[in-house]
């Protein structure tokens, strides 16, 4: 039983243990930031590290808690995330006054979402989630002495609240309807009444408000242009990955049954938020706010890809979020360096980057390709195949408004790369000197962003897990 | 001979041109990799040319496939026949000339060649897969490249350009890849596979949605017509390699695709629409070819004229007759070759006259003999002379539609061949205006080609030549293919 | 007198949820807002609880729910208040309609 | 597949290989000279370019006088009929199963007389141009394209295929393209190579579609097929031509009036002659070359070539015949007018070729009927030795004055001795003066016409006398009229190299006419015995000497009788003298139609509609994008408010109508 406990929940226990030694480091004496972040960073590579042995497959807890290979994998793609933005970030993390409350909520949010991706049990699903969540609201306020960042903390802990109200009302519902919360038994149990839709309606919004699908989306924006960089790429790329993997499970496992019926709201919601996210992200000025619109654009793929109910469904997602990690880190990472160096957020700041900074501009650009799904970036495969997925099932229309959309947003990533590649300027951000873990951060990504694309048996691996 | 190495020496080209330290390092290093390219693309010709000779009659030759992606049933499926081999030769004779072309670039040189050698690994993976994925994933590898060399070493509009390039184009392939999927999920089991498909029955209602998709998709690359408004901004922005390789290369992407995907596998797709294409390619041609005789800018001109004769390409196609679909893919050759010489040149006398506008010109025979008379020949080859390699393609193009005895075909054919006037006039005005009629004073000092720009220029005439005076050759090359994808056409 | 069924206690549960929901709507004070929110989860208690003892008064999966959501509302509710505070120390004020910067 | 090259000799006689080299020779070495000028040209062989062509195409011309006496005494005939023999073909090209471009050579009578007359005009002008063009600094280039030129009409007249024909057309109109623009710098000239190129291309137009239908009915290109095919009534593929119509025309006639386009379109007849006169900016030994002895006579050797496909269709040599002879009067009548000299020239030279298309247009496929077609090709034979050697003599005569403009010019005859003889005798010849070589030719044309139609042999007598008219209006202007002044550096008369051809073509001017043509050159191969009728030339030579005699009262002096006449027949004068305003025709057509009706529409319709339409959805989703943004107003609550919408809508949506 320990035996079982100790092996199936390895993961939560390394990041608890890593927990409570930055708490121990807190309250002890002091560490410089350099030496503290050193330690973080290698802790958590040897996280991501473990996380690929001793895998076992069980539950616990009476069914509470489940753990499989693609669970894992999905926690290995999470603490790969967490690895990166340590790197990426080192610089403002080192200047930081409080690196290991940082590192405490951030990992206190990461064990939520393993949980989260773990749980069994609508229980267990509610407290991982709002584990995952309130710390992250508290790291939306990290910059203290800005006006916006406690406004986009403000917003995002009273949207959430009212989300997991919704949430809740939804779980009583089912609750009541089927007498279980377990995610076992709740599929025999379901008979498509009208209570159980409209319990799984409010369920589903939270899921929705988490991976800001329109229109439970608006606090999205705003709250990852007001937070630190660092916690608006946590926000964008760690929890979008978490509540997609759980969103994954809820839809083929829990309410695999009615999937006839989800099929339809989820198309719809895919095309819409794609459209909507793209209509946004078309004139944003902010560097932050306009990946924050990316990204909601690229949770309409997600969603393509989960509409297709099948085993590519799962693994094209996944996929997905594995290669959006590196993307979107990248990305995030660039523009954090930047703003980090001189402040500068606007993308009209980007013109003539590549005069001073070739390798940034070579990974800003690289990632947005990814993003925008451009060959031979892995994001290019990535969507492919989520799209592949969702026009599994046949439905043409949605999937040509998709690849359109896939137009609009190559016409607004190219933006930035016109922008730091071919506008002039006479004052272009200077040469920026990288720290050298922010550089092999960069690094790991580029080559993320194109090995994983090309090297099949990433997905094939994934897709072994999935069944 | 292993069609691997024809991507792996480019990329291989690409990792050295990213070592390299001073510019001269980078292109002598990109000119090897361009040569080696070439004679690659001789020895694969010839060793085709060897093993149909001694009598191996499969479809596709060298074929080699590996595993890539096999839960999507994609696989790294490559192969030849007569038409990819003939496109290769083309993509190999412009590259060379373009980076010959290209040895004035001193901003970012290193990046500028590095984007030329992706987009012709595009080109080259584009033309030997039989793949669909990796197809579409070739095809997409080349738009990016274009728009970075338009947008970073053009001139004139080239945000605007680039822009309009890369949105549209990206738009065809988003096209292509909705096709792409309808193949895939209606065959008679999953395949991207472009053999297998060919032997599956696809149900006549997908066809019918699918062929337009992948057409038009395709179309775009290739200037159909009303899909062609990239093409005169575009060419016009870019630097001359990026032109040559935009007219010469990327635009024939569009045209076998066209063949090969939509054509090939969706016959009765292809036989439902085959008028609509016919109408559209035979307005692209006119309508081009007078869009043409209005333009003042050398580069506009030959874009224009692109679009008209990017029309005979899908004429060709849509005619669906063996010798008019042999036809399209000479003219896909002939014009690759002919539209990269024409850019190289409207390059070489804008680095030196530094206008592009043929009303500011004049007389230029006296001082730069050899260009000019380059751009006799291209322009000769573009009018479709006898004995250079347009006119070989036309001609092919007008005996097989002709081979079509309704009316309907017969008016498209006249209207096709009417363009042969047109052409002349807005070539002979590009001419008269540039190369002929007094010189003016300030262009009296100029000086001849360089050694690069004239091997660049006879590399292509020779090809241009080649195939003007012995056709046989690529037509021999290509009938069989062309005859194969009849057949499936042909037979219900 | 008669006895209370599910219907009258669903029927208020849902009454205080979309109470919460019009205060949240409604009200311009952030901590009004923030309890606004915690009468919407009282309302799910109520379900919780009520589901529990009418329909399936052998599991005790809805007590324990609603145990478990009133101490995570408490959590939620301090993590709330101390962004509440932060906002007043830059804003000076906590009402909403002062903290509308990021638009658009 | 490497068979293909190998080139199959199909020598039947026992000359066989060594009759298949000295053909390939005959185009080839001119194509040597092209290449080796062309490339090494301008650096190496400033000097040495005319020789070096000149003696290359000595070599080819002896070479086809070799092949003409071969064929025509040797081993051309067979049971009394002239062989079609092809001793060299390859496929260059196959289209489908039988339709496949050959190159080859094909020799029969037309061919070989054809290839005589190129080459020795040719060589009569690479000869000559060693001293006219001396000095000129593109030397090397013009003897290039001289042999361009040469090279390509040798392959047009030697063709076995009908695709090839059209492929040496093609080329020879590029070759003449390149030697009218040979003076660059000249706007005249640059506009004038550009006309002939565009008209003459738009007349092949016609030729194409006409290869098309005939290659589509006959199911070959190769001219000994397709002639076999469509001239038995039997044959399925002559009912399949000549009962498809459209409107209400067979696809035959269709097909040879198109192909008689483009013969019309090079030969420069009514009414697409117009680039013919302005062609003459290109300097004269071309003139005397291309724009007189052998290109423009192109179209009148396809249809000869196509003769018997043409006797199938009365409607198609009716077309010829009438064009023919309309271009044969409407270009005398200008060329009364006219005060350049070589624009004079230019349009006698189609009148001439209207004779010989009228003539072919008239004549009968066989026997005696077939009297047409040899007299056409008699009087092509005559009309390109003293054309070409009036253009020669014209030549000198700019040479010496620097002119072309008959004001300029009277009184030559003490300063051009030779060139006044000979230039005399050419005018006699034209004129048809017996003896001389046009006077044979002609009589045998107006014979023709007087048998078959009898308008047109009146026309045609008329045109005869306006012709001997006007060709002595030029001599007595150049050479008599004034005295001549001399200007500071007169030079003589350029010398031997310039007279020797000069000598030569008269010779053949003078006597060609007893050539006894009809045993050479006849419709069906056998010998045509031509009577001669005294009789019958009593008023053609009448006119002629009328004319001659008009001419010399009003131009041998100065006078004041030319203008007086002008004045008298005042509007039609002045029709003529404008070229009956075909021209402006053309420009209207031209600048008004294609380019302000059609080109500026397209372009405008691409730039602001298809491009607006391509711009206007980029810009229409930016605008919406704008109109939008509303929606993020910053406002929690309204978030919260469309949150709930979403929820409430979703609930709708499920429960009314995915349920």
């Amino acid at each position: 039983m320990l035996n079982d406990f100790l092996l199936l929940m390895k993961s939560e226990l390394v990041l608890a243990f890593i927990l409570f030694l930055l708490l121990i480091i807190k309250v002890g004496k002091e560490v410089t930031n350099e030496r503290l972040l050193s330690l973080i960073q290698i802790l958590l590579l040897g996280n991501f590290i473990y996380g690929f042995f001793f895998i076992e497959s069980g539950s616990l807890f009476g069914g509470m808690y489940i753990t499989n290979g693609l669970i894992a994998f999905q926690k290995s793609i999470i603490s790969l995330g967490i690895y990166l933005i340590s790197l990426l970030f080192s610089d403002w993390l080192k200047k930081s006054e409080h690196l290991p409350e940082f590192f405490i909520l951030l990992l206190s949010a990461v064990i939520g979402m393993f949980f989260l991706i773990s749980s069994g049990n609508l229980l267990m699903f509610y407290l991982s989630l709002e584990l995952a969540t309130i710390p992250v609201a508290a790291m939306a306020n990290f910059d203290l002495d800005k006006k916006i960042s406690s406004e986009a903390s403000m917003k995002m802990i009273l949207s959430s609240a009212l989300s997991s109200g919704v949430l809740l009302f939804g779980i009583s519902l089912i609750y009541g309807a089927t007498g279980t919360i377990g995610f076992d038994q709740i599929p025999t149990l379901l008979d498509g009444s009208s209570l159980q839709i409209l319990a799984f309606v409010f369920l589903f919004t939270a899921f929705a408000f988490k991976l800001s699908i329109v229109p439970f989306h608006l606090w999205t924006a705003d709250v990852y242009e007001g937070s630190p960089m660092a916690v608006t790429s946590f926000l964008s790329v760690i929890s979008k990955g978490a509540i997609a993997f759980i969103l994954l499970t809820t839809l083929y496992k829990v309410f695999a049954p009615m999937h006839a019926l989800w099929y339809n709201m989820v198309m719809l919601l895919s095309v819409i938020t794609m459209v909507v996210g793209n209509l946004f992200a078309l004139r944003q000025q902010n560097i932050k706010r306009f990946l924050a619109f990316s990204s909601i654009a690229q949770v309409g793929f997600i969603l393509l890809g989960l509409s297709s109910y099948s085993v590519e469904g799962t693994s094209s997602v996944v996929y997905f979020v594995l290669i959006y990690v590196f993307s979107n880190l990248a990305a995030f990472g660039v523009a954090g360096a930047i703003s980090q160096s001189y402040g500068k957020e606007l993308i009209e700041d980007y013109k003539g980057l590549y005069q001073t900074n070739p390798f940034i501009s070579w990974v800003l650009a690289l990632s947005l390709f990814s993003l925008a799904g451009i060959p031979p970036t892995a994001g290019f495969f990535g969507k492919l195949f989520l799209i592949t997925a969702g026009a599994s099932k046949g439905n043409y229309f949605f999937i040509m408004v998709a690849a359109l959309n896939m137009i609009i947003s190559l016409y607004y990533y190219l933006r930035i790369v016109r922008a730091v590649f071919m506008d002039k300027n006479d004052q272009p951000i200077a040469k920026i000197n990288l720290d050298p873990s922010t550089k092999l951060g960069m690094i790991i990504c580029t080559a993320g962003i194109i090995l994983i694309g090309l090297l099949s048996w990433v997905y094939d691996y994934i897709t072994t897990l999935s069944i | 001979m292993n069609l691997t190495l024809l991507i792996l020496l480019p990329l291989l080209t690409a990792v050295v041109i990213l070592l390299m330290r001073s510019g001269v390092q980078v292109k002598w290093s990109a000119l090897i990799g361009a040569s080696v390219q070439f004679v690659l693309a001789l020895i694969l010709f010839f060793a085709f040319r060897k093993e149909r000779a001694s009598g191996n009659e499969a479809q596709m030759l060298f074929e080699l496939q590996y595993k890539w992606f096999p839960s999507w049933h994609i696989s790294f499926h490559l192969g030849v026949d007569g038409i990819s081999v003939a496109m290769i030769l083309l993509t190999a004779f412009v590259v060379i000339a373009g980076v010959l072309v290209s040895w004035n670039v001193e901003k970012m040189t290193k990046e500028f060649y590095l984007l030329l050698v992706l987009l012709s690994l595009g080109a080259y993976g584009f033309f030997i897969s039989l793949d669909l994925f990796i197809l579409f994933f070739f095809l997409e590898i080349a738009v990016i490249p274009k728009y970075l060399l338009i947008g970073i070493w053009g001139s004139g509009k080239k945000e605007y350009a680039a822009n309009k390039l890369a949105l549209m184009l990206m738009g065809g392939s988003a096209l292509v890849l909705v096709g792409l999927l309808g193949l895939y999920f209606n065959g008679t089991e999953k395949t991207f596979d472009l053999l297998l498909l060919s032997k599956m029955q696809i149900p006549v209602m997908v066809q019918k949605i699918c062929f337009p998709l992948l057409f038009v998709g395709f179309g775009v690359f290739t200037a159909l017509f009303p899909f062609h408004t990239w093409v005169p901004d575009g060419h016009s922005s870019a630097p001359t390699a990026g032109s040559m390789f935009l007219a010469g290369i990327s635009m024939k992407l569009g045209g076998y695709g066209c063949l090969r995907v939509a054509t090939y596998l969706m016959p009765e797709g292809a036989r439902e629409y085959a008028n609509i294409i016919i109408v559209l390619s035979a307005i692209a041609i006119l309508y081009g070819a007078f869009a043409t005789m209005m333009q003042k800018d050398l580069k506009y001109i030959n874009a224009y004229s692109s679009v008209s004769h990017c029309g005979f390409v899908l004429l060709g196609i849509g005619m669906l007759t063996k010798t008019a679909i042999a036809g399209a893919v000479m003219q896909m050759v002939s014009h690759g070759l002919m539209t990269a010489l024409f850019f190289a040149v409207i390059g070489m006398i804008y680095e030196r006259t530094h206008t592009r506008e043929v009303n500011e010109m004049g007389g230029l025979i006296k001082v730069m003999p050899f260009i000019t008379t380059v751009l006799f020949i291209v322009g000769l080859c573009s009018l479709g002379l006898p004995g250079l390699s347009g006119f070989v393609a036309e001609m092919s193009i007008f005996m097989g539609s002709w081979q079509n005895p309704d009316p309907f075909h017969r008016i498209a054919t006249i209207a096709a061949c009417m363009s042969i006037v047109v052409t002349a006039v807005y070539i002979l005005r590009a001419i008269g205006k540039t190369a002929m009629g007094p010189i003016n004073d300030r262009y009296l000092l100029l000086e001849d080609a360089k050694w690069n720009e004239k091997l660049a220029a006879i590399i292509l005439i020779a090809g241009i030549i080649a195939i003007g005076i012995a056709p046989f050759w690529l037509n021999d090359l290509i009938t069989p293919a062309a005859d194969e994808i009849m057949h499936k056409v042909a037979g219900k | 007198m008669m006895e209370p069924g599910l219907n009258h206690i669903l029927f208020i549960s849902t009454a205080l949820f979309f109470i919460g929901i019009f205060g949240f709507l409604t009200r311009r004070n952030l901590i009004t807002m923030l309890m606004s929110i915690e009468l919407v989860l009282n309302s799910v208690n109520i379900n919780f609880v009520a589901f529990n003892k009418y329909l399936w008064p052998h599991k005790l999966d809805g007590l324990f729910f609603s145990i478990f959501v009133i101490a995570i509302a408490a959590a939620e509710a301090a993590v709330a208040i101390a962004i509440i505070i932060n906002l007043y120390r830059s804003h000076q004020s906590i009402d909403v309609e002062n903290a509308e910067d990021l638009k658009f | 597949m490497n068979e293909i090259l190998q080139i199959k000799l199909l020598g039947i006689f026992s000359l066989g290989m060594d009759l298949g080299w000295a053909l390939l020779m005959i185009p080839f070495l001119p194509l040597m000279g092209f290449l080796l000028l062309g490339l090494f040209g301008r650096k190496h062989m400033k000097q040495s370019a005319g020789i070096f062509a000149t003696l290359l195409l000595s070599g080819s011309a002896f070479l086809s006088l070799h092949t003409a006496y071969g064929y025509f005494f040797k081993y051309g005939k067979l049971e009394g009929v002239y062989q079609k023999i092809i001793p060299i073909q390859f496929t260059w090209l196959q289209f489908s199963p039988g339709v496949s471009i050959d190159l080859g050579i094909l020799l029969d009578p037309i061919s070989v007389m054809m290839l005589v007359v190129v080459t020795f005009i040719s060589l009569m002008v690479h000869i000559y141009s060693l001293a006219y063009m001396k000095g000129e600094e593109r030397f090397p280039t013009y003897y290039s394209f001289l042999g361009l030129f040469t090279f390509s009409m040798l392959g047009l007249v030697m063709s076995s295929n009908i695709f090839q024909l059209y492929i040496f057309w093609e080329l020879v109109g590029v070759s003449s393209f390149l030697l009218i623009g040979y003076y660059f710098d000249r706007p005249s000239a640059v506009a004038a190579c550009k006309k002939a190129f565009i008209i003459t291309r738009f007349a092949d137009l016609g030729f194409l579609i006409g290869i098309l239908i005939l290659s589509f009915y006959a199911g070959t290109l190769d001219f000994n097929t397709l002639i076999e095919k469509l001239t038995s009534t039997e044959s399925a593929e002559f009912k399949s031509i000549a009962s498809a119509s459209f409107i209400g025309i067979s696809a035959l006639t269709w097909a040879l009036v198109l192909v008689f386009i483009g013969g019309a379109g090079k030969s420069a007849l009514f009414p697409l002659h117009v680039w013919l006169p302005d062609a003459m900016e290109g300097p004269t030994p071309v003139s005397a070359l291309i724009h007189a002895a052998t290109m423009v006579v192109a179209g009148v050797f396809l249809v000869a070539r196509l003769f018997p496909v043409f006797s199938m269709s009365e409607v198609a040599l009716k077309v010829v015949s009438i064009i023919g002879i309309i271009s044969a009067l409407f270009a005398a009548l200008i060329a009364c007018t006219q005060t350049d000299i070589k624009r004079v020239l230019a349009y006698s030279t189609m009148s001439q070729i209207g004779f010989m298309m009228f003539s072919l247009g008239l004549s009968g496929q066989s026997g005696e009927g077939g009297l047409g077609f040899t007299a056409a090709m008699f009087h092509l034979f005559t009309h390109a030795l003293f054309k070409a050697l009036l253009f020669l003599g014209a030549g000198s005569v700019i040479h010496f004055i620097h002119s072309n403009e008959m004001k300029d010019m009277g009184g030559l005859r003490k300063y051009l001795p030779i060139t006044h003889i000979t230039f005399l005798i050419a005018c006699l010849a034209i004129s048809g003066v017996p003896p001389f070589a046009g006077f044979f030719s002609k009589e045998q044309i107006l014979l023709t016409a007087y048998h078959h139609n009898v308008t047109i042999y009146w026309i045609a007598l008329a045109t005869s006398g306006l012709t001997s008219f006007y060709m002595f209006r030029l001599y007595f202007s150049i050479f008599w009229k004034k005295e001549y002044i001399v200007h500071g550096d007169a030079h003589g008369e350029g010398g031997f190299v310039m007279m020797m051809p000069l000598i030569l073509l008269s010779l053949g001017a003078a006597a060609a006419g007893f050539i006894p043509f009809g045993n050479l050159v006849s419709a069906d191969g056998k010998v045509l015995e031509s009577v001669f009728h005294l009789q019958f030339s009593i008023a053609p030579v009448a006119l002629g000497l009328l004319g001659i005699f008009t001419a010399m009262w009003m131009y041998k002096n100065e006078s004041n009788r030319p203008d007086n006449i002008a004045h008298s027949l005042n509007s039609f004068y002045k029709l003529a003298y404008h070229k009956f305003y075909v021209d402006e025709l053309y420009l209207f057509v031209t600048k008004k139609v294609l380019f302000s009706l059609v080109g500026r529409p397209a372009a405008w319709f691409d730039k602001n509609v298809v491009n607006g339409l391509i711009n206007a959805s980029g810009n229409s989703t930016v605008f919406i994008s704008e109109k939008v943004k509303g929606f993020q107003s910053g406002k929690v609550q309204q978030y919260a408010i469309y949150f709930l919408a979403g929820v409430i809508g979703l609930a709708v949506l499920f429960i009314y109508i995915w349920k």
